[in-house]
């Protein structure tokens, strides 16, 4: 039963609590249904691309945190392999594998912020986001027990990592990966099956196949869709291809879908963590040439599944000291170009649920 | 001492207002208040000729209660009217619909 | 006293609000004189010991149908051009005037025939004896049923999307 | 108790002279009982919004407000020092006294249900033979201050919050009633007291799914999560107070904790026996109750998510709606099958009767999902 | 001992289960659910088995009738108005009879019907119709049967156009309605006229009326037939039958069940019930028999040249129902003939017509769903294209074929003991009728066993073909497109099921009357002695000729379409002017069309009152209109089109009569 | 594993199919005339075989004499990849066909080209700033960008 | 699926949260209770060893921010480099590159982490504001001998073990 008024615009954003940064909507409404929408952006926007141009290759690693500041490990792992391709760098096995483990356990951080809030766009008032930043605190704490900080890592350099890690490290692991999946069980108890959030978001915003794949979309919005597509199964990098994972897909590509994948996928960062684990040899965890100076002249294009899609470095080299060119492609960014075709005909309320479905980050999309 | 003719009189008045203003006004909304008006002056009085002709037998009331009851279904209707003649037309300005006039 | 005292005041509300609706230029703000009389009219209710029909009248009128009003208000927006009149005005003026002469007129000159019995005290119980008892208006309320119904459907015809 | 009880028999006869046998004359009890009705909102708001915070923080495994006093409790005395100590704005191009006008509105008819509120045996300050009617059409009323804010506000995300208000408020007094209704049958009275004499079981017993429709509607129609939906935050930033500050929004935010108040007394009241209880003082009794049910409250709201206002209509229309209609259909049944009243074993049946229509209506209905056709 | 109130709940319980389809079912849950179909067959066959209690009980009841208390409905003035039911013999047979067959269809719907969009629809119509026929049969009040009897129309008229946004469903439903609208004209004008005459609308008073005497006379004539034109109409008989074939646009157990076995009885269960009205008019039982008689050999001419099985199934009801009318209007004749009607004699004397609607309900009931279970199969109703299934659908085959031999009039096969019933009767009456009838049995042996070797014997002819499917395929419905010109193949068992069930009283309830047991039930005790001995064997030769007549109607059917000894296309060639007659329905639709309606009413009546209009009554009018205009003009200017004006000149009004009130008062 | 088929092949397709287009097929890339982008385009979506249905990113490099346009696809059907690149020349209006039209995941990325490098893409819907607001004088990511505006 | 629409869904949830009413709260209160952090931390100072520091200024070359300036002249009374070094913490991104970068391990990332100023200027920092003293405690961060020191991290992985239901 909706009230239909003549059309009128309403500015979601940039100021609005569930624009999840400084996103605007201005959508044109028909009582409380969305006619049309256009998304604006742009108040984040500090031109990394242009200042990678003027850094060196490890002084850019530190400005790449601040890209998707909710899985800056995923940045530094992206550029850092990127680099090492165009180097033709070859990193140690210990490396590799802290690499995984750290890209892992910041995808299960990221995506613990990504349903989190997602539900509290759904409305439930600050309990799944409260619960959720509990463990992805406890992430946190081993990514400031390895890196000095908690949001911008600056831990991996080109040719390995910046530090190995602590030996306390270890041991707070093994604990954290003993309690999570039960926590994990109890956030699938607290909302899966809850029939006013079903009500919300199942078939809502859907996302079919053909429109996601032309749309460029990647990682868990892909994957809602039913794509079975993840750069970590279909074009395995660093040392992927020894683990045993699942690439969890959604039936139909509306919002729950898009919630289910990425729980499901956090239980399998988990499985991955696991053997990870079991596997992480000793050795060095940097190769001796640390600091690239001059690259040799060419392009390359290093792409990783970071949380939120795929998530590439195209970078250029002229052999001087700094990239010559570097584009970013930035999940989001293109994640947000379904946004229009997924929100138009639903109310107010969808619109913010898709919105969070699509799980964004302005920093990585503004760049 | 309040008596029934203060009841009546100001039902009068209610009602007259009511009359004018369903009479002069151009927003079809406020006519329908204005009749909303004039259905409650009804209701004073025969509620005042309930209490005060007939005490025990609350017939005036019965009749208030029926008319409360059309004064819904008409608010209800009216305003459907109302609101769909807004969308088809986008006015809701009596004396600009005028298809009574053949 | 105390029920000259409401009196005066409700009638003299009332009457006021009344005269807002018709006169206040804002839609919005009519319907809240709208209200406002109606809810002086339920207050005259209780001095007429109708405690029943003033509940009725506040829930019925004032929940009810002014919400609806208001929700037409807002749905319709025509608020700016206010709450113009037609060139009625004199010629209804008049009218009304002598209408109203007629009525208190013929309230003047009646003669009354006021009963002294005191009013029965709680209506309700009272009041659905004398709608559902016997000998009562039961096959009114059944009609008034089916008129509330069609005006329901109606209502939902009139105002459905195509 | 202190205080004797004196019941009117309506506010028409209270305009009559003053009965004789109020020791010190009847103004005395109105006075009395004005205070009381008051404080106890006053307080218990104060109480309330200290309450939810609390609890809701330790329902998320935070602490919640700790700060003022031992464990925060002055905490909403410095919130409302600070709501008075906020500038004032009004917006531009707003109507002005509409906004000005809207908090008081919404205030005041929420107080005023207090009136008939029974807080120990007889203990109120109007006993009306009409009351819960009273309840019901007086607190449908602080609707039109939520409209009046939405609209006076000048901001789209107000207009929005105060036409669902519209629509979910004529929407839910519908349920709302009817379920109210079947209790007035059970109870043969319409005054609360005698509802609550006539509770010798509590009626949450006997009438299951009254209790149910009358917790979900009146939650909606108090818009409490998951409900909430005239100021999601979430969706429409504040809804109806967006554009409010300082005092208006603290006598917003008074209202929003006087309607749980209200909402638990009435479920109290209603459904579970009142101030009745046995060893405890009846007020203790109806305080512990109010709590109770104020708890329940707030873990409903930790917990669920929030529906869409289309949602929210079809399961007052196509859910809650029948189900009352067959519930009072079969109150009905029972209170003739048993004038004399209603024996306690029917309450399982009428638990069971529950439990069989939302089984089969959740299947027909299927609260609005069923019918989006997913591809698999 | 049950209470008799249970009648009600026969009545009641479909009514039910309609209310909780359309106002719950429909709206709130998906047309995949089968709840509605369960809902309907709960109900319908509660119904049954009260029905069958009701049976029983009528039986053992002395004076084979059984008292229920009327209830008070409403009160006007002085017209008190009960709502009662009648319980005799006549109404339990329907009963069973109804709800019978309705609970057969309705088990048959769910498998017909399903993934049907309009599944809910389906079924809440399907009930609706039932409750109302069943308070047609129920009624003790011809005012009540005659709101039923329209009610019965309106859910012919659902039914028929359930796939409305097909154009033809759509125009056969509203020619069903309008053609038998016209008979219902008659049935109200007979309804009135008895009314005026007799001052009641109960019937057992109307039939003391018309036994005693006291009703009699024109008057009694001009009701009757005007009751008859009534039940001509929903009976299909021979001016008004032309709705009944189109009607089959309807899904198939809508046809099974109101086009064979009771929404067209009702015609036949009017005259029944109002016959001791009709045995007081010997013009009205001529009437009646001749129509009858024509009726039958008219349709079942028709019936030889179909080539879409339910049509030929159609025509055969037609022709069924024709013999049913002969029946009853023979019967009276003879029972007239005699003198000194009794109401048990005239009660009696229906148990012909009626015992042969019992038998025949079961077998045409069983050869629409036989007919509907061959469409599933094989995506039409196309005879050309079918063959070859009697391999693929067993059971389908033998039920069709014992509802075929029933029909042929097979001994000892139900339709057997009735026809031939018939058959004596109309010789007794009216030699010229019995002529006809005669012929009739010959003709409707032919047809029907033509369907059958053409549907089941020889080779498979594959089905619906895309292109001529537009008409066959389509009135199949949506939910059946994935099977249609695929490998015929047995229906699933809840289509089956129902057959079988069915062809159990298709065989075995003829046996009933062998020795008058029926018509003694009917006539309360009174058995009318010419039937007794009928069936006695080889003692009246006339059994057995009809029988020798049907089998080699059967044979030549044989010989022409399922061994091809004879050519059918030569015969058909050799009869070209019968053939082309039959085939187009003796340009029955084309007459309606152009002659009556167009030629007819347009051209001449309508064109002369214009005539009539123009010249004369215009040229009064125009010269007052113009001074009319005149002052019109002056006037128009108060007609602004803004209510509020009108509103003022009320307001002047009010206060003018008021003050004019007061000042004289 | 993702196989990145060589531009020597496909280059080799293309010339046959497209005789003029390619300017230079190299092991990492096709480099092909702007005017014929879009038919290329076009055939590596469509052809089966090849089913680019998946535009990886897209941006451009400033070379000073030229931009060079970067077209990174992707076939999720086989798995392999390919670079495509175009060229287009002058600084004052550069423009190049928009393939929004074949992967819609191009919108904002044209956009964005666009807002920082001033091409023009012909044929999108909506080419105005994305990052930057409209009054933004100047592309920042061309070469000879100074943060004056000049 | 399993068909949900009972309010199983909503007890589940319901069950959920009313088992974190009896359970600890994990959050601390800040200012009294601290919680130790990592012994890398980056904190939001620099600690600069004038002994150490011979002004090469490879750090300020290494941030990407240019946040650091180093200025060396000859101060001929003393006969010896005098090196200026002028940090804007206000641009300082903690990155730590800087502390990475230098080949005298002169310049190290500060550990604690409560170092608002009031006033614009208080944050650009230079020689004497940057030397190690009683609350500038230099970071472990590059530096496992200092790192060895430091009281060890608190995790809230270890300070909240759910209990067992």
């Amino acid at each position: 039963m909706a009230i239909k008024t003549e059309p009128f615009l309403l500015n979601i954003g940039p100021q609005h609590p569930s624009t999840h940064g400084v996103f605007r909507m201005r959508a044109t409404m028909d009582g409380e249904v969305i006619v049309d929408m256009e998304p604006v952006f742009g108040y984040l926007h500090r031109g990394i691309e242009k200042l990678a141009e003027e850094r060196t290759y490890n002084g850019f690693v530190s400005l790449t945190d601040r890209l998707d500041y909710l899985s800056s490990m995923s940045n530094n792992f992206a550029y850092c392999m990127a680099v090492e391709k165009l180097a033709g760098i070859k990193v140690t096995e210990r490396c590799e594998y802290i690499r995984v483990i750290m890209a892992e356990l910041q995808r299960i951080a990221s995506h613990l912020i990504a349903v989190g809030a997602f539900l509290n766009d759904c409305g439930a008032f600050m309990t799944p986001i409260v619960y959720m930043i509990r463990e992805r605190e406890k992430i946190l704490d081993l990514f400031e027990m390895v890196s000095g900080q908690r949001l911008t890592y600056n831990y991996m350099r080109v040719g390995g990592l910046s530090q190995d890690i602590p030996e306390e490290f270890l041991p707070a692991l093994d604990k954290f990966l003993e309690q999570m999946p039960r926590w994990i069980d109890e956030y699938d108890q607290l909302l899966r099956q809850n029939e006013v959030l079903l009500a919300r978001s199942r078939g809502v915003g859907i996302l079919p196949k053909e429109t996601a794949i032309n749309i460029s979309a990647s990682g868990p919005v892909l994957r809602a869709s039913g794509v079975k597509w993840d750069i970590r199964k279909v074009d395995p990098y660093s040392v992927y291809d020894r683990f045993e994972f699942d690439i969890p897909t959604g039936a139909c590509g509306d919002c729950y879908d898009r919630y289910r994948v990425r729980v499901e996928e956090m239980r399998q960062s988990l499985r991955i963590l696991g053997q990870a684990r079991k596997q992480l040899p000793g050795g060095e965890f940097q190769t001796p040439v640390v600091q690239p100076v001059h690259l040799p002249v060419g392009e390359v294009y290093g792409h990783i599944e970071s949380t939120r899609g795929e998530l590439g470095f195209y970078i250029v080299s002229d052999n001087s000291i700094a990239p010559y060119r570097c584009h970013i492609r930035a999940p989001s960014f293109l994640n947000l170009t379904a946004l229009r075709d997924m929100v138009v005909g639903w109310k107010i309320a969808d619109a913010i649920l898709i919105f969070g479905s699509i799980d964004i980050v302005m920093g990585e999309i503004d760049r | 001492m309040i008596g029934l003719e203060h009841y009546l009189i100001l039902a009068a008045l209610l009602f007259s207002i009511g009359l004018y203003g369903a009479l002069v006004k151009r927003n079809a909304v406020i006519i329908l208040m204005c009749i909303e008006i004039m259905l409650n002056a009804v209701n004073i009085m025969l509620i005042a000729f309930s209490r005060f002709v007939v005490p025990a037998m609350l017939t005036g009331q019965v009749f208030a209660i029926f008319v409360i009851v059309v004064a819904a279904a008409e608010a209800a209707v009216g305003l459907a009217i109302i609101i769909a003649i807004y969308r088809n037309r986008q006015l809701i300005d009596i004396s600009k619909i005028n298809l009574m006039k053949w | 006293m105390a029920l000259q005292i409401s009196f005066w005041i409700l009638a003299v509300v009332a009457v006021v609000a009344a005269l807002a609706v018709v006169f206040l230029r804002n839609v919005f703000r009519a319907a809240f004189a709208l209200i406002m009389s109606f809810l002086a009219i339920a207050g005259l209710y209780i001095t007429l010991s109708a405690d029943f029909l003033a509940v009725v009248q506040i829930l019925v009128y004032v929940g009810a149908i002014s919400i609806l009003i208001i929700l037409a208000v807002m749905l319709t927006r025509e608020l700016h051009q206010g709450n113009p009149s037609n060139n009625l005005e004199l010629p209804a003026l008049i009218v009304v005037l002598l209408f109203l002469a007629a009525g208190v007129w013929i309230v003047l000159a009646t003669n009354w025939k006021v009963s002294a019995v005191p009013p029965v005290a709680p209506t309700t119980s009272a009041l659905a004896q004398a709608l559902f008892g016997g000998g009562g208006f039961l096959l009114a309320v059944e009609i008034s049923v089916v008129l509330l119904l069609a005006a329901v459907i109606g209502a939902i015809v009139l105002v459905r999307e195509k | 108790m202190m205080l004797e009880s004196y019941a009117l028999s309506s506010i028409g006869s209270a305009l009559k002279p003053l009965p004789a046998d109020w020791p010190g004359g009847f103004w005395w009890h109105w006075l009395v009982f004005t205070i009381i009705a008051i404080l106890f909102v006053l307080l218990m708001v104060l109480f309330f919004t200290y309450f939810e915070r609390r609890a809701m923080g330790r329902l998320q495994a935070r602490l919640g407000p700790n700060r003022c006093g031992p464990f925060g409790v002055i905490q909403p005395i410095m919130d409302a020092i600070k709501a008075l100590t906020k500038e004032d704005i009004v917006p531009y191009n707003a109507d002005k006294v509409v906004h000005w006008l809207a908090p008081a509105v919404a205030f005041v008819p929420v107080l005023l249900v207090f009136v008939v509120v029974p807080f120990s045996n007889g203990a109120m300050l109007a006993d009306l033979n009409v009351g819960i009617l009273f309840v019901v059409a007086i607190s449908s009323l602080s609707a039109l201050g939520i409209v009046m804010a939405g609209w006076g506000s000048n901001n789209k995300y107000s207009l929005i919050s105060a036409m669902r208000a519209v629509a979910a408020v004529v929407s839910y007094e519908i349920p709302v009633v009817l379920s109210i209704a079947s209790v007035v049958l059970l109870a043969g009275s319409m005054s609360l007291n005698d509802i609550v004499l006539a509770q010798n079981i509590p009626f949450i017993l006997m009438q299951p799914l009254a209790f149910l429709i009358f917790f979900i509607g009146a939650s909606a129609e108090i818009n409490r999560s998951p409900f909430d939906l005239l100021e999601a935050d979430s969706e429409i930033v504040a809804g109806f107070h967006t554009e409010y500050s300082g005092m208006k929004f603290a006598l917003f935010y008074l209202v929003e904790y006087a309607e749980a108040l209200l909402l638990s007394v009435l479920i109290t009241t209603l459904f579970l026996s009142g101030w009745r209880g046995p060893l405890l003082p009846p007020w203790l009794w109806f305080l512990i109750k109010v709590v109770a049910v104020f708890f329940v409250l707030v873990w409903v709201r930790t917990t669920l998510p929030r529906a869409r206002i289309d949602q929210l209509m079809a399961l007052a229309w196509k859910f809650l709606f029948p189900l009352s209609v067959i519930n009072l259909v079969i109150t009905a049944i029972e209170v003739l099958a048993w004038p004399g009243g209603v024996p306690w074993p029917m309450l399982f049946v009428n638990i069971g009767i529950m439990a069989v229509l939302i089984v089969s209506w959740s299947r027909l209905f299927k609260f609005g999902w069923g019918r989006v056709k997913v591809e698999a | 001992m049950m209470p008799y109130q249970l009648f009600w709940g026969i009545f009641l319980l479909p009514l039910l289960s309609f209310v909780i389809i359309a106002l719950f079912i429909r709206p709130f849950v998906k047309p995949e659910s089968k709840v509605a179909g369960y809902i309907t067959i709960a109900a319908i066959l509660t119904s049954f088995a009260l029905s069958v209690w009701g049976l029983i009980t009528v039986l053992a009841a002395p004076g084979h009738e059984v008292a229920v208390p009327a209830i008070s409905w409403a009160v006007i003035g002085d017209l008190r108005i009960n709502v009662g039911i009648m319980v005799d013999a006549l109404t339990v047979v329907m009963l069973v009879v109804v709800t019978g067959v309705s609970s057969m269809v309705q088990i048959y719907s769910q498998g017909y019907m399903q993934g049907d969009p309009g599944y809910h629809r389906y079924y809440a119509a399907m009930s609706l119709f039932t409750m109302s026929m069943l308070g047609l049969v129920l009624a003790n009040n011809i005012l009540f049967m005659f709101v039923f009897w329209e009610l019965v129309g309106l859910c012919s008229y659902l039914l028929i156009g359930f796939w409305f946004h097909k154009p033809s469903a759509a125009n056969a439903a509203k020619k069903a309605f309008l053609v038998t609208r016209l008979g219902d004209f008659g049935f109200l004008a007979g309804l009135l006229a008895l009314y005026r005459a007799a001052g009641t609308f109960d019937i057992s008073q109307l039939h003391a009326m018309a036994i005693a005497g006291t009703l009699g006379g024109a008057a009694l004539t001009w009701a009757a037939i005007g009751l008859f034109a009534g039940a001509a109409g929903k009976s299909a008989q021979f001016p008004l039958h032309v709705w009944l074939p189109d009607a089959m646009e309807g899904p198939t157990p809508v046809s099974a069940l109101i086009h064979a076995a009771t929404m067209v009885a009702a015609g036949v269960f009017l005259v029944a019930r109002m016959f001791p009205l009709f045995v007081g008019s010997p013009e009205a039982l001529t009437t009646v028999a001749t129509v009858g008689a024509i009726t039958a050999i008219f349709a079942a001419s028709m019936g030889l040249v179909m080539h879409d099985i339910k049509r030929v199934v159609a025509y055969s009801t037609i022709s069924q129902l024709g013999y049913m009318m002969l029946g009853l209007g023979a019967a009276g004749i003879v029972v007239a003939h005699e003198g000194h009607v009794t109401l048990e004699v005239a009660k009696a004397a229906t148990a012909i017509g009626m015992f042969h609607l019992f038998n025949h309900a079961f077998f045409k009931a069983l050869l629409f769903l036989g007919a509907g279970s061959v469409n599933h199969a094989t995506g039409t109703f196309d005879m050309r294209l079918m063959g070859g299934l009697r391999k693929v659908m067993p059971w389908t085959y033998t039920t069709f074929l014992l509802a075929a031999l029933s029909l042929a009039g097979i001994w000892p096969l139900a339709g057997f003991w009735s026809k031939d019933e018939i058959l004596l009767t109309a010789l007794e009456a009216r030699p010229a009728l019995f002529v006809l009838a005669i012929i009739t049995v010959f003709m409707t042996a032919f047809y029907i066993f033509r369907a059958l070797f053409l549907t089941f014997s020889g080779e498979y002819r594959g089905g619906a073909v895309p292109e001529h499917g537009s008409t066959a395929h389509a009135s199949h419905g949506a939910g059946h497109d994935a099977h249609g010109p695929a490998k015929p193949h047995e229906s699933s068992k809840v289509m089956v099921v129902p057959l079988v069930l069915l062809a159990i009283p298709a065989v075995v309830s003829g046996f009933w009357n062998v020795t008058g047991g029926f018509s003694a039930f009917f006539g309360h005790g009174e058995t009318r002695g010419f039937i007794e001995g009928l069936f006695e064997p080889l003692t009246h030769p006339l059994p057995w000729g009809a029988l020798a007549l049907a089998l080699l109607g059967i044979f030549l059917a044989y010989a022409m379409y399922s061994k091809k000894w004879v050519s059918a296309e030569k015969i058909g060639s050799r009869f070209k002017p019968f053939y082309t007659l039959f085939y187009h329905k003796y340009w029955m639709d084309e007459l309606y069309e152009g002659v009556i309606v167009k030629k007819t009413l347009v051209n001449g009546f309508f064109a002369l009152l214009q005539k009539i209009d123009s010249k004369g009554v215009d040229g009064a009018v125009n010269g007052i209109a113009r001074g009319a205009i005149a002052g019109g003009r002056s006037l128009r200017r108060a007609q602004t089109g803004q209510l509020q004006l009108y509103g003022l000149f009320i307001g002047i009004g009010i206060l003018a009569i008021v003050i004019f009130v007061f000042m004289i008062g | 594993m993702t196989v990145s088929l060589s531009g020597l092949e496909i280059g080799k397709q293309l010339k046959e199919r497209f005789p003029g287009a390619v300017v230079e097929a190299n092991d990492q890339a096709v480099l092909v005339k702007s005017e014929s982008l879009l038919d290329v385009a076009r055939y590596l979506k469509d052809t089966t075989g090849l089913d680019f249905d998946y535009l990886a990113f897209l941006t451009a490099v400033d070379y000073y004499d030229y931009f060079e346009l970067v077209y990174r696809l992707a076939s999720l059907k086989h798995n392999h990849t390919m670079t495509l690149k175009t060229r287009c020349y002058g600084r004052e209006n550069p423009v190049v066909p928009s393939v929004v039209k074949l992967w819609k995941g191009a919108d904002f990325q044209e956009r964005e080209t666009f807002d920082l490098f001033g091409i023009k893409f012909e044929g999108h819907p909506n080419m105005k700033r994305i990052v930057l607001w409209d009054g933004f004088k100047g592309h920042p990511l061309r070469k000879d960008y100074l943060s004056d505006g000049n | 699926m399993k068909p949900e629409h009972y309010g199983i869904g909503i007890a589940k949830g319901l069950r959920v949260t009313i088992k974190h009413l009896f359970r600890h709260p994990v959050t601390v209160q800040y200012p009294e209770q601290k919680l130790h952090v990592s012994r890398r931390i980056r904190g939001n100072e620099l600690v600069w060893d004038n002994v150490k520091c011979t002004g090469c200024a490879t750090c300020s070359k290494a941030c990407p921010i240019g946040a650091i300036q180093i200025a060396t002249k000859i101060d001929k009374e003393k006969n010896k480099y005098d090196v200026d070094i002028t940090v804007d913490t206000g641009y300082c991104i903690q990155c730590g590159l800087c502390v990475e970068a230098c080949p005298y391990e002169a310049i190290y990332m500060g550990y604690s982490y409560e170092k608002a100023k009031y006033r614009r200027n208080e944050i650009i920092q230079s020689n004497d504001m940057l030397l190690p003293s009683e609350t500038r405690i230099r970071s472990g961060y590059m530096s496992p001998g200092i790192a060895a020191q430091l009281p060890e991290q608190t995790l809230l992985l270890e300070k909240i073990t759910e209990k067992e239901e």
